[in-house]
This record gives structure tokens, C-alpha cells and sequence, in this order.
């Protein structure tokens, strides 16, 4: 089996209630998967899916990772360990011997931040940022092939998720690890994945896909910028988050519930970006202005062409 | 039945003048399940004491608590208490206020074997004996005559002590033991068990191979009887010596009429008493040992039965011999 | 070591808060003072009386052999009780099935009075200490298990799922993962089983057997002797307190010493 | 209503699952088959005997009236256990103080052997059905006690935070905060309990009572009628089997309902 | 005692170690102060001081509000109660009917997303974000007048945040609640408080303090960028973050651990805005636009003045 996630069809329902239709996904080794989509949709689901933490109940889910490790929308540390414990929790499993797996779990401890002090303290003395941080160490100590994050920097700031950031794409780089991670901001998943994964609820279904062909590490933070508001442009985001669509861009049709739509491949990347949303906003907050809130997809440069480096438009 | 309700109608109407004076309210009676305690049944059942109080209870006890809390001090809830003559005397020793009026029971101890031909207790040497109670009456007895048939009662014999006389029956009819100590009525409750059917298909029969009171006679060279059990006194018959004396010929008079018609006396005591069998009861009373004894008249014997067993565990009695005023003596 | 070290560091602390518990034994013991007094000595010899007799006893080298035999009966069977109930418990708590196969088991244990059980052991065992270890395996086994059994179902699906991504290994599983949540649950049935051991062995030696507390027992009983029945008793309790202050609550201590954290984190 | 309803509901799911149940049951009849073939009937009859027997009991009208007896003082004895028991304990696991005080005291009540209280019980109760109901309530209590104390000290933190901060009054706090908490602690304590209780009140009806199944048992031992004795323990054990399957069991499923969910959501 | 909580030189320690060192903190009836700061600095611990769950050990706290509601970090839910007796619960602590406190919880509810099928599910079978939702509606449904939060957002997709920021900013027009939130999320905290603290770690202290006069609900986008911006441009605030300074705004001086900074005082505010740092950065990526990641701070259009409407300056 080569080293890939591929589903097709998936479909889950709890009890009687369809939470996951005919979802379809590729993760190849050393790529990025993001996750994206409106509270309650079944992304966490779809991940335990892939996990295999739930029954596959319709269509197929290959994994063919051998070292799949995942971080948990709660940081689930046993409370009766110390953090280094936690730590090495998975060490332990794989029978790394106690004084390497120590020393492993101190290393990914400090390049997550965490220090001697709290090594040695038990979860619940920890803040919840330390907590996730230790969750987070846990799952990359492994070493793994294959990573499932469920929101990893939600409950951190903004100078230790660049750090995080920064961390995540050097670890792939250097070990070629896949990654499908879930996130609630748009600007980290443009910012670290390959591909984008829109997901809509009721029933949870991608409604939306970008590919991102510039290497994460190459991406510079304008181009970054340009492509969150340009995602936040499609009719089927905006929609799928409840956000007004921006006026400029509702001739782009085709509703919410749509069909999954290719973006972001060169060609609509420059057509999108030449409808400027923002000066009009900053002039006087426009409709869209107001419901994108986390604001940078109208704060892109309108003044600027789209340039060359990075991303390919 | 038709003789027992005769003779307990003549009882009462010869007795009827006594009670003129002033009559009870209630008499208590109490005692274990065992020989000297038929004589209580039948006075209760068959109204022998109706001229002395309105109504006669028989209340039975079981181990040494429920007699602690009878035996307690200003109660007054039993007026006479059948007990084993050493318990009478611990009591009396630890400062109850009772009086022993008489021993009816001279000894119902036997030794129980699976093996007939075993006659003396110095037959038993090597054995394994099942011994209820630890440190009892049974067990000192037992003690002093192989002491003094020369053995000694460590080394000789392989004394294993069970919880109750039920357990050893138990062990001997399920055939993990072979002999056993045990006293009336459980020797022949376990005879007749032992001998019907579907019991006997299992296991041989039982013998009562020696008869410790005759080893008493023999060994001590002596009359062929143990001061057993008796009636103690207690409550309000301590200042009524005319309660007493009228207890005194009823149950005389009720003792003789159980060993006249032991299949009666059967019949009336497993009646009252669901754990007893109206055969076990008529063959115990067959082969059991009754006199009716005034305490005054068997002191001799009991002190020195009481000296037997201080000697080997002075506890049994109390510590110490009782003192003159534990025996009831009718005044003149 | 470190354990060791630990439960040496805690001694101040612990002794301290022992004052607590040295209060409320002093209230009993008045309580049982003035209870002597209403009913009389035959019935309730006073605290005084009965100490001096435990120290005659205990003097006279009487009462350690007895105890040490006792005590010998109640740990066999207490630590059979432990070792098979906590492990069957939580495999049971593992699997619904084992669960559902084992309950009625358990309470037909539970339930079937020990006289029930003499007969079968005085067969299998006979006089040896093989009866009372026994009726004290059966009286103690159920109630571990069922906390086991308790245990190992509350823990947190959460921790289950986490374990089964990261591989824990069976070992792994019970020692890190089930083990610390269902101790919490074991400790209640422990001091309860601890408690249920020492009664029973004496309650199974005072119908069979010829040595021991509870022979010694049956002995002072049948001689009225109050006073010595209670001494032994005491004897009994004071082993038992001083089992369950010396071993098992420090033991519970450090094996719970995170939930201390967490309590002093918060002052509510 | 609801709960009524809910439960109404449940039977079918509950009555299948109760096959592996019954299976179990039957093994232990098939051992218990096994053995008194090998023992003898005088030993250990054959199950068919014993449930003729009881069979005959019932048919005769003879064990009504006992069992009634029984259950009754079982049942008081176990309430009042129950009762007082869950609150002392919570109360005590709330405060640090109560439960230094009170540890030691149910250490004392856990390890006492019965016969220590039989005396002041029948001073107090005499020949009542107040002895056995006292008995039954020392051995229970004890052990419930020591389950809602465990149960109230592992509440988590976070949550007792939560209901400061929502300023919840006691009442709420017992109710909606600890109690559905701490029955997963009571739940063990309280089937050892109930175990504890049958067994307890038929030992001390066999010392000290006339009636009632204890009672009935000691008559069917002294005439060394080994059928009626186990005929007598069997109808025990089914009336502890009833209880427990058909009241206790469908009560926790009611009250851990919020326990299923999450083992169904999560298939691992 | 005034509607109004006081904090004077509050100090905190867990054990031996001090967390929180001289803090001093106003917050009136109807205001917002928003608490920002790097992971594990001491912000829950002082969020928890202000709702008495931990006991003051140094310093004064003075809280005259009647009924504080609280939201955690971590939902808090009750297992055992469905979600919406768990969001009743504290109504039910006030001792409000069965009937009306459904009612109230299920508008409550509504309002922050969560339908008539979440409200009958226990806690664990809800999403991440529907249980910090269910949390919030619980603190709301109490008609609070300080209401504490910890990360309330963090879990939630962008639509459902800018939903709630709105609900959050009409309560408090309505009800003139106070507001003490932490947040991560910089450009939150500009868009909703009227005050933003800047906490700095080990110990924990405040090392910036931010005015917002304009009122939250006047604010528009690109002043809410811009503002996000200069704070981010401020080195004390940079420092606390681990972040590179950018280095136009390196001369500002006083490092890090400095003294309290008023800022956003209109002059401030005026006088940071003449440091353009984006075009710069937009060319080519420099270290401060790569170290601060949630960008918009880089993204404020360089070539506007700043305008006269909304921020007074
Ligand atoms: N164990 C469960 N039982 C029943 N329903 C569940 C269970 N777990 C989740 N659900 C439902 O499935 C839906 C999707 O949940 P999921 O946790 O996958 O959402 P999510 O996309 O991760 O949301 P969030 O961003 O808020 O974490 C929700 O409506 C939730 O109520
Ligand atoms: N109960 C506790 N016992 C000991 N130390 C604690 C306890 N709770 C928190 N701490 C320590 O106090 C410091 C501050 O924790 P706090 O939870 O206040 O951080 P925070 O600012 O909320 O962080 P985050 O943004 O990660 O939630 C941390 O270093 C943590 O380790
Ligand atoms: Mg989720
Ligand atoms: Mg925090």
C-alpha cells in the first residue's frame, strides 16, 4: 500500500442523523490538507474517521500511513502523568527505552515552548495553551508519517503560533510528513497547506477545494493575504460560513449546497483577483466588509497586480 | 396426647390451693435446646404452673450472648434458666444474681465413633476427635479423663476443634471424620440420621462407643455421673421461696413424665422447637442421664466437678469455686 | 526509592492530619465509656478494663501468636481477593460481554450466606488455614470486582480513543491508562474488602478453627468472659486501623497525589 | 412519568442482554452439578433436588411468609444504610474535617466482628426485627460511606469551580453537581450492599431469630437436611438475582444514560 | 460599593511560584477590557481571581457587580445534563421557573447557533465549538452585568464569531454589561474592547495598555486593521509576543518588561501611524512581517491617512 489517505464516498451518520456525505480526499505523503468549515459540520469526525477512531459505515478509507499520530480538538492528557510523561506517552508505546524517550520528549517539549517547570507538573496545573502544546509535543514526537491536528493553535498566540508554524513546515520538510489539519482560520490554512478543504453542514460535504501549487515554506505573507480574501470571495465559502457574499462577487453563481468547485488553480485566482473588494469597504464598511471578520480577505492591496512570485497567477 | 393433657389436668388441680396467695403475672422460663430444658417445655405447655402465674413463657437461648442479656442484673426478665451447672457458677462468679436450685441433667457426653469396636476412651489414642467448642465443658472433661486414664490429651489424640456440635455431625456424616464428641440431643439426632434413609446408603452407622460418664466413674472412682446441667433461680423466685418450692415439684413432676413417655415428651418438645426431631428427642431422653437432684443435695458433687474443671481452666467457672450462697437451700 | 522517599516527606503532613481521626476514636471510646456504665460490666466492661486486659493479654504472650495467625489468614486471602478481583474486574470492565457473564456471578457470591461456603471448604480444606482464607477470598472477591468492573466502565472515552491512536500496548493500557482512573474506584472497595477480612476471618475461625483470634474469640465468649472478648476485638481493630493509617492510606495518598494538585490549584 | 417510560422502553434491549446473564447462570448450576456428583448428596445435593425442594417450599405455602420476613428487614436495614450512608459520606467528602473525623469511625464499624454489636443490639431491640435490621445496617452503611466519600472527593475541580462560580445553591450542588457524580461510586457500594444485606440479615436470623429465612435455615441444618438448607440459600440468591436485575439494573442504566452516548459515539 | 471592579497591585503565586505580579486593572459597568497576552502568562489566573475562584494573596480586588457570569476556557459542561439544562443551570441557581428558564435557554440558544437537536444531546455528543457555544449561552442566559471570558471565540468558525461578536455588542448596548475577555486574537480584542491590556510572562505583568475611545459598535474594518496594526507595532507588545520588532518601530525604545505604555491616545496613535511598514514588507517579506502572522498589522494600507471617522485622531 503506498504511503496515501485515500476516501471516497465516506459517509457517517450517528444514530439515525447524517452527519458526513460522500466525502472525497487524497493525502499524499509529505502534502498538507486543511480542513475548513462552519462549527458542528464533521470535521472532527471525518478526522476520527481517518484515525480510525469510528467504523467506517459507507464508501472506503485507505490509509496507508504507518505512523499516524493525531492531535485532539481537547489536549486528552492523562491526568495522573507529568507533562514529560504525556510527552512520551507515545515514546513509550513504539518501547523507545526510558532515558532516550526522556530525552526525545524534553527536546519536542522545548521547541514547542514548554519549559523544565512545567515538565514536570501535572495537566491540570498546566494553562490551557501549555496543555494543547503538550498535546501537540505528544503527537510529533512520534516522529509520525501521518498527522491529524484538530484545531492545534487555536488556544495559542499569535507569536507562538508562528514559532508552532514554523516548527510544523520544518518538520515536514525535513521528515516529509502528511498533514491534514483543521483549522477555524482561513489565513492559517492558506498559509500552511497544499490544499484547502471547504466543508458546509447539515449534511457535512466539501463544497469547496484550492489547490495552493507554491511550496508552503516559499509562500510570502502578502500573497498569503490575497488568496484568504480570495477564497473568502467564493460564493460557496461565504455561504458555507453564513457570511453575506460580497456584492461584487455574486454573479459567480452557482448558491450554497454547491458541487465542489477546482479554485485557486491559476487561471480563477487572476480572475477573482481582479474584482478589488477593498477600497470600496474601507471607504465605507460595505456588506462584506462587515461579515468577513477576520477581515484580511478585504484588506488585500487592491492597488497591487498580482504578482508573479509565489503563488502561480 | 390424651395422657399428657390427663396428667397435667390432675397436676393443676392438686396444686390449685398453693396458688391462693398472691399470684404472678408472668413466669419466665428459659433454656437451651437440650435435655434439662424438656421438663421447662412441658411446664409451659401444659399450664403445670397455671396456679402460680396468669400466663408461663418458655423462652429458649442459643449461645452465650442471648444468656448474657437474660442473665443481666435487675431486668427480672427470667425467673428460671436452665443452663449448664458451670456456666451457672461463671455467672454467679461474675456477680449475677442467681441461685442454682437443682441438677436434673447428670451427664449426656459421648463419645461418637464410625468404629464399633472402640469402648474406653484410651481406645481413641492416635485418633483424630472432633471436639465443638474450644475450651468448653465438653473439652476440660474430655482433657481430665484422658489425663487421668494416664494419656495426654495433646500428644495422644488429634483434637479437632469445630464451631458447634452441628458441624461435627456434619463432618461425620459426610464421613471427613470418623469420632466426635457430642452430647445429647445431637447424638441421637446424628444416630437416627445417620441410620434412615437415603444417609445410611452413604455412610456406615454411628455408635455411641464411650459413654464419658461412665469413664468419670471409672477414671475418678466415682458415681458414674457429671452435676451437668440444672435450673438456676433468678429475679423475682430469688425472694419467693414458695415460687421455688412449687417450681421445684413441678418440674420434678414434668421431669418424670418426659422419662416415662419419651415418645410424648418427642412429640411436645419438637413441636415447640422447629430444630428438633420428636425420634431425636425420645431417643436423647431415652438414653440421657436425668435425676432430679436438689442443688443442696448435689453440692458435694458439684464442687468437686467444679474443682475438676477450675484446675484445668478456672475461667469455665468463673476463677474461683462459688461460694455457699450459690446453692439454694429450701429453708426449714 | 522515589515512591519511598515521597511517602517519607509526607510523614509531617500526615501526621498532623491524624490528629483529626486520634479526636474522633477519643469520642467513640467516651461513647462506649458511657454505654459501660448504663449496662454493667457483664454486658459492656469499660474501655479501661478492656485495654488492661488486651495489655495482660498482650503481656503475657498470648495475643501475637493468635494475631500473627490471623493476620496471616486475612492478608492470603485479602491479597487472592485483590489480585483476582481488581484483574477479572477490569477485564470484565473491558468487555461487555465478560461483563454481562460475570455480574450474576457476583452476586450470587455476594449473596449466598458463608455457611453456605463452610461446608465446601471444611471439604477442600480442612482444618488448615485453607477454610477461613477461603470464606475471606469469597467474602472479599465480589466487592473488588464490582469496583474494578465500576472502575474500568466510567473511564473517560476521551482517554480510551487517545490510547487507541497512539498503540498503547495492553500493558501500557492497564498500568497507564486504566489503572490510575480505576484505582479510585478500587481504594473504597479495598477499604472495604480490608475492613470485611479481618471480620470475617475471625467470624470463620470462630466456627472452625482451634487457633487464632477469632478461636481465642469463641473461647472468651463461651467463658462469659466479657472483658477478654472485647480486648480481643480491640486487638482486631487497632491491627486494622493501623493497617489502614500505616499502609493503605499512604499508599492511596501518593497514588492520587495528582488530584492534590488539582485541589490546591483551586480555593473554591 | 419519563423515567417510567424510558424504562418501559429499555426492556427489550435490557431482557436480550440479559441471555449472556442467564448463560452464566447456567454454567454455575452445570458446576454445581458436576461437583455433587462427585461429593455426594449428603454433601452437596443435586441443583434438580434443591429447586424440587424449594419448589415444594413454595407449594406448601411455607416460604412466603419467611422470605416476606426477610426482605422486609433486609430492606429496612439496607434503606436506612443507603440513606444515611450517601449523605454522611458526600457530606463528608465535601469537608476536608468530617472526613478525617469519620474515616477512623467506619474503619472501626467495617472491621468490628458482628457479635461485638449482637449483644447491645438484642439489649436494645430484643427479640424485634429491630436486631437483624441493626445488624444489617452496621454492615452496609459502612461500605456505602466509604463509596460516596471516594465519589464526592473525585469530583472534578473544574466543575466544582463552574458551580461556585454559578453560584449554585446546596441543594443544586447535591443534586445536579454531585450526586450524578457520585452514584458511579455508589453503584458498586450499593450492590455490595444489598449482597451484604441478604446475607447479613439471614446470619443473624440464624443466631438470633424465630422466624424469617435465617431462622428456617438453622432448622433445616440441626436435622442435617442438606436439600432444605440449600433450597432455602437458593431462593435467597434468586430474590438477590430478582432485585438486582429487575430494580437496581434498570435504575443505572437510567441514571449512567449519559455514559451510553459516549460509548456509542466512540467505536474504539 | 459601585457597579465597577477595582484591581490594585494583585499579586499571585501558585506554590512558591508568582504568576501574577502588580497588576492593577478598572473595569466600569458597560465597558470592555480585553486581556491579550502570550500563553501561560497568568491571564485565566486572573480572570479566576476576578471571579473569586481563587483567593487574593496580595494586593486589593475590589468587585462591585451583583451578577458576574463566567465562561472557561475549557466549556465546563455537565456531563450528565443535557445541553439545555446545561445552559438553564444557572437560571435554575437563581431559582427561575422550569418553563421560563426553557424558554430562556432555548432563545439563549438560538441566538448563538445551536438547534432544537443539540439542545436534547448530552455535552460529549457535541461538536467543539457547539460546546464553547453552549458555554456562552449558559454565562449569557444569566442577564449577567460582568460577564468573564476566557477565549470565547477560539473554537468557532469565522461566520459564527462575527455572529457572536454582534450578539456579544448588542447585550451590551442593551444591558450595559461589562466585559473582561481574553482573547488571542489581536484584531478581536480591537474590534470589541474598549481597552486592551497586553500581559507579558514570568511573571505575569502588564506591560501595555491600549484605549479604544471610539465605541466598538462604531468601528469600522479598516480602522479596526489599522489599530491591530500600531499595536503590533508597539515593542513592548512585540517583546511579550517573542516577536521580531519590525524594524522601522525599533526605536520606540524601552525594550521589554517596560513600564505600563498609554497608547491610542489620539496623538500616539497619530504619531505611530507615520511609520509605514507594509510596502516594505509586501516586496519583500522582511522579519516583522513574517513574525507577526495574524498580518493585518502589516496589511493596513500605507498610502491612506489616517481619516477623522471612527478612531479620534
Ligand atoms: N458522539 C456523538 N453522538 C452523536 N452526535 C455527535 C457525536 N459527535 C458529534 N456529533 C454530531 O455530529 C456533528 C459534527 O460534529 P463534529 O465534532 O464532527 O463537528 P466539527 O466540524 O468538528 O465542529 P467544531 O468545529 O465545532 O469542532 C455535530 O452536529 C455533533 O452534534
Ligand atoms: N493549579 C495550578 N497549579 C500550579 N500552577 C498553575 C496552576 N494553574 C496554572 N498554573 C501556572 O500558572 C501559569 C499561568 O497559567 P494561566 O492558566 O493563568 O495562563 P494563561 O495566561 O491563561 O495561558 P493560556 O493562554 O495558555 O491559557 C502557567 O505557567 C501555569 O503553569
Ligand atoms: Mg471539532
Ligand atoms: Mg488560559
Amino acid at each position: 500500500m503506498t504511503r496515501a489517505l485515500a476516501i471516497r464516498g465516506l459517509d457517517h451518520a450517528y444514530a439515525l442523523r447524517s452527519v458526513l456525505e460522500g466525502i472525497d480526499l487524497d493525502l499524499p505523503a509529505g502534502r498538507t490538507v486543511a480542513l475548513v468549515g462552519p462549527s458542528g459540520c464533521g470535521k472532527t469526525t471525518l478526522l476520527h474517521l481517518c484515525a480510525g477512531l469510528l467504523t467506517v459505515q459507507n464508501g472506503t478509507l485507505a490509509n496507508g500511513f504507518l505512523r499516524p499520530a493525531v492531535m485532539f480538538q481537547q489536549p486528552r492528557l492523562l491526568p495522573w502523568k507529568t507533562t514529560r510523561d504525556n510527552i512520551a506517552l507515545g515514546l513509550k508505546a513504539l518501547g523507545v527505552p526510558a532515558g532516550e524517550r526522556r530525552a526525545r520528549a524534553e527536546a519536542m517539549a522545548r521547541s514547542v515552548g514548554l519549559d523544565e517547570l512545567a515538565l514536570g507538573q501535572f495537566p491540570n496545573a498546566l494553562s490551557g495553551g501549555m496543555q494543547s502544546r503538550a498535546a501537540l509535543a505528544r503527537a510529533l514526537a512520534l516522529g509520525p508519517d501521518l498527522l491529524l491536528m484538530d484545531e492545534p493553535f487555536s488556544a495559542l498566540d499569535i507569536g507562538l503560533k508562528a514559532q508552532l508554524h514554523r516548527l510544523l513546515l520544518d518538520h515536514q520538510a525535513e521528515h516529509g510528513l502528511a498533514v491534514l489539519m483543521i483549522t477555524h482560520d482561513l489565513m492559517e490554512a492558506v498559509r500552511l497547506a497544499d490544499t484547502i478543504l471547504v466543508m458546509a453542514a447539515d449534511p457535512g460535504r466539501i463544497v469547496f477545494r484550492a489547490e495552493l501549487p507554491v511550496p508552503a515554506r516559499r509562500r510570502s505573507e502578502a500573497e498569503v493575504y490575497r488568496s484568504t480574501a480570495e477564497l473568502l470571495r467564493q460564493p460557496a465559502v461565504c455561504a458555507s460560513f453564513g457570511l453575506d457574499l460580497p456584492a461584487e462577487a455574486g454573479n459567480n453563481g452557482n448558491g450554497d449546497g454547491a458541487a465542489v468547485v477546482p479554485l485557486f488553480s491559476p487561471e480563477s485566482a487572476c480572475a477573482a483577483s481582479g474584482a478589488p473588494s477593498c477600497v470600496s469597504s474601507a471607504a465605507a464598511p460595505s456588506p462584506a466588509s462587515a461579515a468577513c471578520p477576520s477581515g484580511p480577505a478585504c484588506a488585500t492591496d487592491a492597488g497591487k497586480a498580482p504578482r508573479k512570485k509565489g503563488f502561480s497567477c | 396426647l390424651t395422657a399428657a393433657a390427663v396428667f397435667a389436668a390432675a397436676l393443676s388441680v392438686a396444686a390449685a390451693p398453693a396458688s391462693a396467695a398472691e399470684k404472678l403475672q408472668k413466669l419466665t422460663l428459659s433454656g437451651p435446646f437440650a435435655a434439662v430444658s424438656y421438663p421447662l417445655i412441658h411446664i409451659a405447655e401444659s399450664g403445670a404452673l397455671k396456679d402460680v402465674a396468669e400466663t408461663v413463657e418458655f423462652v429458649p437461648w442459643k449461645d452465650p450472648d442471648q444468656l448474657r442479656v437474660l442473665a443481666i442484673d435487675g431486668k427480672g426478665k427470667v425467673d428460671f434458666i436452665a443452663m449448664p451447672s458451670n456456666v451457672a457458677a461463671n455467672l454467679y462468679n461474675r456477680g449475677v444474681r442467681l441461685q442454682l436450685v437443682n441438677i436434673s441433667t447428670w451427664g449426656t457426653l459421648w463419645l461418637v465413633s464410625r468404629d464399633k469396636s472402640l469402648k474406653t476412651l484410651a481406645d481413641f489414642q492416635g485418633k483424630e476427635v472432633l471436639m465443638p467448642f474450644r475450651a468448653d465443658m465438653p473439652d476440660i472433661v474430655f482433657q481430665t479423663l484422658a489425663d487421668q486414664a494416664g494419656l495426654d490429651p495433646k500428644k495422644n489424640f488429634r483434637l479437632r476443634y469445630v464451631g458447634s456440635p452441628l458441624d461435627a455431625m456434619q463432618l461425620l456424616i459426610a464421613r471427613q471424620a470418623d469420632h466426635a464428641v457430642l452430647s445429647e440431643p445431637a447424638v441421637s439426632i446424628a444416630l437416627r440420621k445417620t441410620k434412615s434413609f437415603p444417609v445410611s446408603v452413604v455412610a456406615p452407622d454411628l455408635y455411641r462407643s464411650a459413654d464419658l460418664q461412665h469413664e468419670w466413674g471409672r477414671l475418678l472412682k466415682r458415681e458414674a455421673r457429671i452435676p451437668q446441667a440444672g435450673i438456676a433461680a433468678m429475679g423475682q423466685a430469688l425472694a419467693n421461696p414458695k415460687l421455688v418450692e412449687r417450681f421445684q415439684q413441678a418440674y420434678a413432676a414434668s421431669l418424670k413424665w418426659c422419662e416415662s413417655k419419651p415418645d410424648d415428651c418427642g412429640a411436645m418438645v419438637a413441636k415447640r422447637v422447629d430444630m428438633l426431631t420428636p425420634e431425636g428427642v425420645a431417643d436423647s431422653v431415652r438414653a440421657d442421664n436425668t435425676a432430679f437432684v436438689p442443688a443442696h443435695e448435689a453440692k458435694a458433687e458439684l464442687e468437686f466437678f467444679f474443682g475438676q474443671l477450675h484446675a484445668r481452666q478456672p475461667a469455665l467457672i468463673g476463677g474461683k469455686l462459688p461460694d455457699a450462697g450459690f446453692y439454694y437451700a429450701p429453708k426449714k | 526509592m522515589t515512591l519511598l522517599r515521597a511517602w517519607l516527606a509526607g510523614i509531617p503532613a500526615y501526621l498532623w492530619s491524624g490528629w483529626g481521626a486520634v479526636a474522633s476514636l477519643c469520642l467513640l471510646l467516651a461513647a462506649w465509656e458511657g454505654a459501660s456504665a448504663v449496662y454493667g460490666a457483664l454486658v459492656l466492661p469499660d474501655p479501661g478494663t478492656v485495654f488492661a486486659t488486651l495489655a495482660g493479654l498482650v503481656d503475657s504472650g498470648a495475643a501475637w501468636p493468635e494475631l500473627a495467625v490471623t493476620a496471616r489468614r486475612a492478608a492470603t486471602g485479602l491479597l487472592l481477593a485483590i489480585a483476582a478481583g481488581s484483574t477479572l474486574g477490569m477485564l470484565a470492565g473491558i468487555s461487555l460481554t465478560a461483563s454481562m457473564m460475570s455480574r450474576p456471578l457476583v452476586t450470587v457470591l455476594l449473596g449466598t450466606p458463608p455457611i453456605a461456603w463452610l461446608v465446601l471448604a471444611m471439604l477442600w480444606f480442612g482444618a488448615s488455614d485453607g477454610t477461613p482464607v477461603f470464606t475471606v477470598f469469597i467474602a472479599c472477591f465480589p466487592v473488588i470486582f464490582v469496583g474494578a468492573l465500576q472502575g474500568t466502565r466510567t473511564l473517560d472515552g476521551q482517554l480510551k480513543e487517545m490510547a487507541t491512536v497512539f498503540r498503547l500496548p495492553v500493558r501500557m493500557k492497564l498500568f497507564d491508562l486504566y489503572l490510575p482512573h480505576v484505582v479510585s474506584y478500587l481504594f473504597p472497595a479495598w477499604i472495604t474488602a480490608l475492613g470485611t477480612s479481618w471480620k470475617v476471618v475471625v467470624m470463620a475461625e470462630l466456627l472452625s478453627s482451634a487457633d487464632g483470634v477469632g478461636a481465642a474469640l469463641a473461647v472468651s465468649r463461651s467463658h462469659l468472659d466479657t472483658a477478654a472478648t472485647l480486648a480481643w476485638i480491640a486487638a482486631v481493630v487497632v491491627t486494622l486501623l493501623a493497617v489502614e493509617y500505616l499502609l493503605l492510606e499512604p499508599v492511596k495518598r501518593e497514588l492520587e497525589g495528582w488530584r492534590r494538585q488539582e485541589r490546591e490549584g483551586s480555593a473554591a
